[in-house]
């Protein structure tokens, strides 16, 4: 193809997206809704995954309260010892003074009514695979292996909720994201096939004026591209506005939990990765669309 | 340049536009065909770009066979000729300038052969002064001569042209069948369909004429009607 | 019937399709308008039936005055009417039968008026074996004569027509003539705008001549070309 | 209008559908996806919300330990005076000897191996709001006014990480399913209107032929209801289908708390909100696209 058709070809879609206005504002709408709904979709669901991923491992620690009568060596002998069991990632003893100065801190009506430290020594348990907490904890429970151990609190059923709430929003999340962006790829590729077959028989005047496919095709993809690229970025647009809106809504909720959960994503990343979508979506879009009408005649 | 044996087209499943057709037409001629209306002329046209392939008989145009032309090649060939539709078969979204530009485009002719070749064209027939306007803006006859105008622009060495001159004033179907005598005389073979007898009588070129399907006259200085049926009076 | 005083018809801003034509048609007549490709002849037709509005001027048709006519009442009017476009104007999705019913279904005619009145006027026009066919399946002349058909389903009082042989064989074209004035011999107002000069040489009705959106000649038994020219030679 | 023009107009409205192939099944296409996405995402808001407002209520409850030397009378006392406090619902006293058989039925080696009841006599308070139950748990920790109370037992943090869930489930949801609505309105509208624009040749000799707009606006409404309700029954089949998966594999996962939540929606609500809103859909998409062609000329 020489440049000066190369140069044609690009003249060629411009113009066709300024005179069909309504068949561009049609698939520029489209592309835009559609990938504001996917877009947000895309993103609760990774938010949702971070959450739920997040989220059980508030709850990977098992505290064990030790008896008010244990020495600090037999403490430290116990904390030693569990730490080599499998399972477990890592452990802390938490003094009784140390407890009662964060206590102190944190709740100084509470201490000062108490007068004396009522608490005992702990040890605070991580164990290395959040689905193995209740079985470590199970263990610590039986009396004659932990004599010292005077009570054992782990999240328990919080921690099975959090991860089946994980699994689910993995999987379920998973092939949403799929079905979504077929679903949106589906109704780009849906209107751009209208504006194709609103222009079917100027695509049929071209082919018997001796134009051949790619000389028609490249104008229609390059216009594909465009809607795509233009859709995606009003798209980001929308998007980064109601982002922005939801935030200040949990923040102004003052939750602990939700909000301080850290995100893999920046909302700079939104752009870039919908611009890549509507580029996918707008030139796989009409690649389908005009392929059914450039059958040869 | 053209010869068509024993052809036959069926339209479905057993309307029959045309019927073991031949005709032969060599390179330089200039032809008339005529025939009453749902005669066959258009669907003998459509057979030459390949819009229509025969379900009988070969069609050979320029050397191609085109039965067997692979559709890869059909835009090339399709590019040698220059073909006035009878529904004029202008891009709706384009000007009259871009219209006539089109052809050359697909040739990939550079820009400067185009700004210098379409103004001249537009120019003989008549259209210098509307080259902005779109197709819905223009009158039917202004319409037709942008659609000759677009099949003249590229010197085709095959002009084919289907009912030129039947939203046409009888002056400026005149002026345009002389600018295809003009353009024939310098060596394209011109085949026109038309039912305008003043045009075809004037001329005293070959004329073909189809009746339902049939060949059914091949004169080669002929009239509109039959030189036998000359006396006859019209029917009332 | 219809009464136009010093329309003009601007296109955009600057472009004048018609200048100051006064034009008075009693009920009853049957005109030829005639003139160069562009001069105006479907502008003029396209005011009476309220698809363009004049650009100045009045135009009175069956007695509505069409410059204030109340957009609601403009189906009714053109109801009254009989239209052939010069485009045809088929519905393509519609088969013959049903493009000719849908003037009369408009209308809200009884499905026992359509089922008598259709099959009857497709035999006059010469259609009557290709009822089930979609326009694109027809030839040009073919399609021309089911938009002459769909104008006449309806009796309407006026018939107006954009060059209804334009696509027709001489022989066709004049049997149709012959039934626009059979159709006028029964009280229809008939106006033709036209380029086929044998025809309105042969008929000796009125004839009103436009040229560059002039009205310049208003015979009451004319020709297509003024009888002052008829000695001179056509241009060649 | 006539009754032979209204059976005309259905006709007409059946024979386009049925020779506009093209464009019958884009819209069909996009009014099944557009449906599809809208009643998945509204079914998934209203669950989550749904579950949002179930889970805090299993933490509506605190649980007030009593001194091992209150007696049955005081404890009796304690609940009277406790069930008339502003705020609380319900208080269940639960004696040391029912919780022992209980923990018996449930725990029989831990009972055996404890031989002795450890388990004091136990207050459970269920609160009216349980956005209130952290102010109420606290005033049960001062000690002075509940002198005979042990420890007080809340789910705390938990309770506010839930409500904080259930509100922005409730109010962002609740704005997502609006905003998804208008979405599936427009992608329904745009197509429809692209539809509507490939025939606007059409639409403009029907009027020049003398179509009043009511006659050629009938049948185009009716393709678009027609096009709505069976997008929404195709829709309704898609999400069943999926919802019969989803719910299997969070069956699979054996997760308490996840799938035992009550819901008001039947799996038959499903066809029947999404065919209402189809129709809604279908009507108002096309009634707007058709608006925009039928200019008077
Ligand atoms: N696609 C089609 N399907 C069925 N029949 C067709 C089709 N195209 C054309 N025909 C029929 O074939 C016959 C010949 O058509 P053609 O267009 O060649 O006639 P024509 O001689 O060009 O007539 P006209 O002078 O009216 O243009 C006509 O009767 C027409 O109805
Ligand atoms: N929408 C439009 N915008 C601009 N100019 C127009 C428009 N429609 C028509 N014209 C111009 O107005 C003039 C008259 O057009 P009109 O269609 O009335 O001509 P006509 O006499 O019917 O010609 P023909 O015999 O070729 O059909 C033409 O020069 C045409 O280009
Ligand atoms: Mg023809
Ligand atoms: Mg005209």
């Amino acid at each position: 193809m020489r440049l000066s058709s190369l140069g044609f070809l690009l003249h060629e879609a411009w113009l066709n997206i300024r005179r069909n206005g309504l068949m561009s504002l049609a698939t520029l709408g489209t592309v835009t809704v559609a990938l504001t709904v996917l877009g947000a979709s895309l993103w609760t669901i990774f938010r949702l995954s971070e959450y739920a991923q997040f989220q059980p491992r508030r709850f990977d620690r098992i505290d064990l309260f030790l008896l008010p009568d244990v020495s600090r060596e037999r403490a430290e002998t116990l904390r030693d010892q569990i730490a080599h069991l499998p399972g477990v990632a890592r452990v802390r003893l938490i003094p009784r003074e140390q407890a009662w100065a964060d206590l102190q801190a944190s709740e100084p009506l509470l201490t000062e009514a108490l007068e004396e430290n009522p608490l005992p020594d702990k040890l605070e348990v991580e164990v290395r695979d959040i689905a193995q907490i209740q079985a470590i904890a199970h263990n610590f429970r039986d009396q004659t292996a932990y004599p010292d151990v005077e009570r054992v609190v782990d999240a328990g059923e919080a921690v099975r909720v959090m991860l089946g709430l994980a699994r689910v929003v993995k999987v379920v999340g998973g092939s949403a994201s799929a079905g979504l962006f077929i679903a949106t790829l589906f109704l780009v590729y849906n209107t751009i096939r209208l504006t194709v077959f609103a222009r079917r028989r100027e695509i049929r005047t071209m082919q018997l004026v001796g134009a051949t496919p790619g000389f028609i095709r490249l104008p229609l993809l390059l216009e594909g591209l465009f809607h795509g690229v233009v859709g995606a970025l009003l798209a980001s647009g929308i998007l980064l506005l109601c982002a922005r809106e939801v935030s200040r809504f949990v923040a102004s909720l003052r939750s602990p939990l939700i909000g301080d959960v850290p995100s893999l994503l920046s909302p700079w990343h939104v752009p870039a990765v919908l611009v890549a979508l509507g580029a996918l979506i707008g030139l796989v879009g009409s690649y389908l669309a005009i392929r059914r009408f450039l059958r040869p005649i | 340049m053209i010869q068509l044996q024993n052809v036959t087209v069926n339209y479905g499943n057993e309307w029959i536009a045309l019927y073991q057709v031949s005709l032969c037409v060599n390179k330089g001629e200039f032809v008339f065909i005529v025939g009453p209306t749902g005669a066959g002329k258009s669907t003998l046209l459509k057979l030459l770009y390949r819009e229509e392939t025969a379900t009988q008989g070969t069609v050979r145009v320029a050397g191609h066979d085109l039965n067997h032309m692979p559709s890869r090649e059909v835009p090339l060939f399709r590019r040698r000729l220059g073909i006035v539709f009878q529904d004029f078969g202008l891009l709706p979204n384009k000007t009259v300038y871009e219209n006539v530009a089109f052809a050359l485009r697909v040739t990939g002719e550079s820009s400067r052969t185009i700004r210098r070749k379409v103004p001249h064209v537009l120019e003989m027939v008549g259209l210098a002064h509307r080259p902005d306007a779109f197709p819905h803006q223009l009158s039917g006859g202004e319409q037709q001569r942008v659609a000759i105008a677009r099949a003249l622009v590229n010197d085709p060495p095959l002009l084919l042209a289907d009912e030129p001159t039947g939203n046409l004033d009888p002056d400026t179907s005149l002026g345009i069948v002389q600018l295809l005598h003009h353009i024939n005389v310098r060596g394209t073979t011109v085949i026109v369909a038309t039912h305008d007898h003043t045009i075809v009588d004037r001329m005293q070129r070959r004329v073909v004429a189809l009746e339902r399907g049939r060949l059914v006259r091949d004169d080669q200085q002929g009239a509109y009607r039959p030189l036998l049926m000359l006396s006859e009076p019209m029917r009332s």
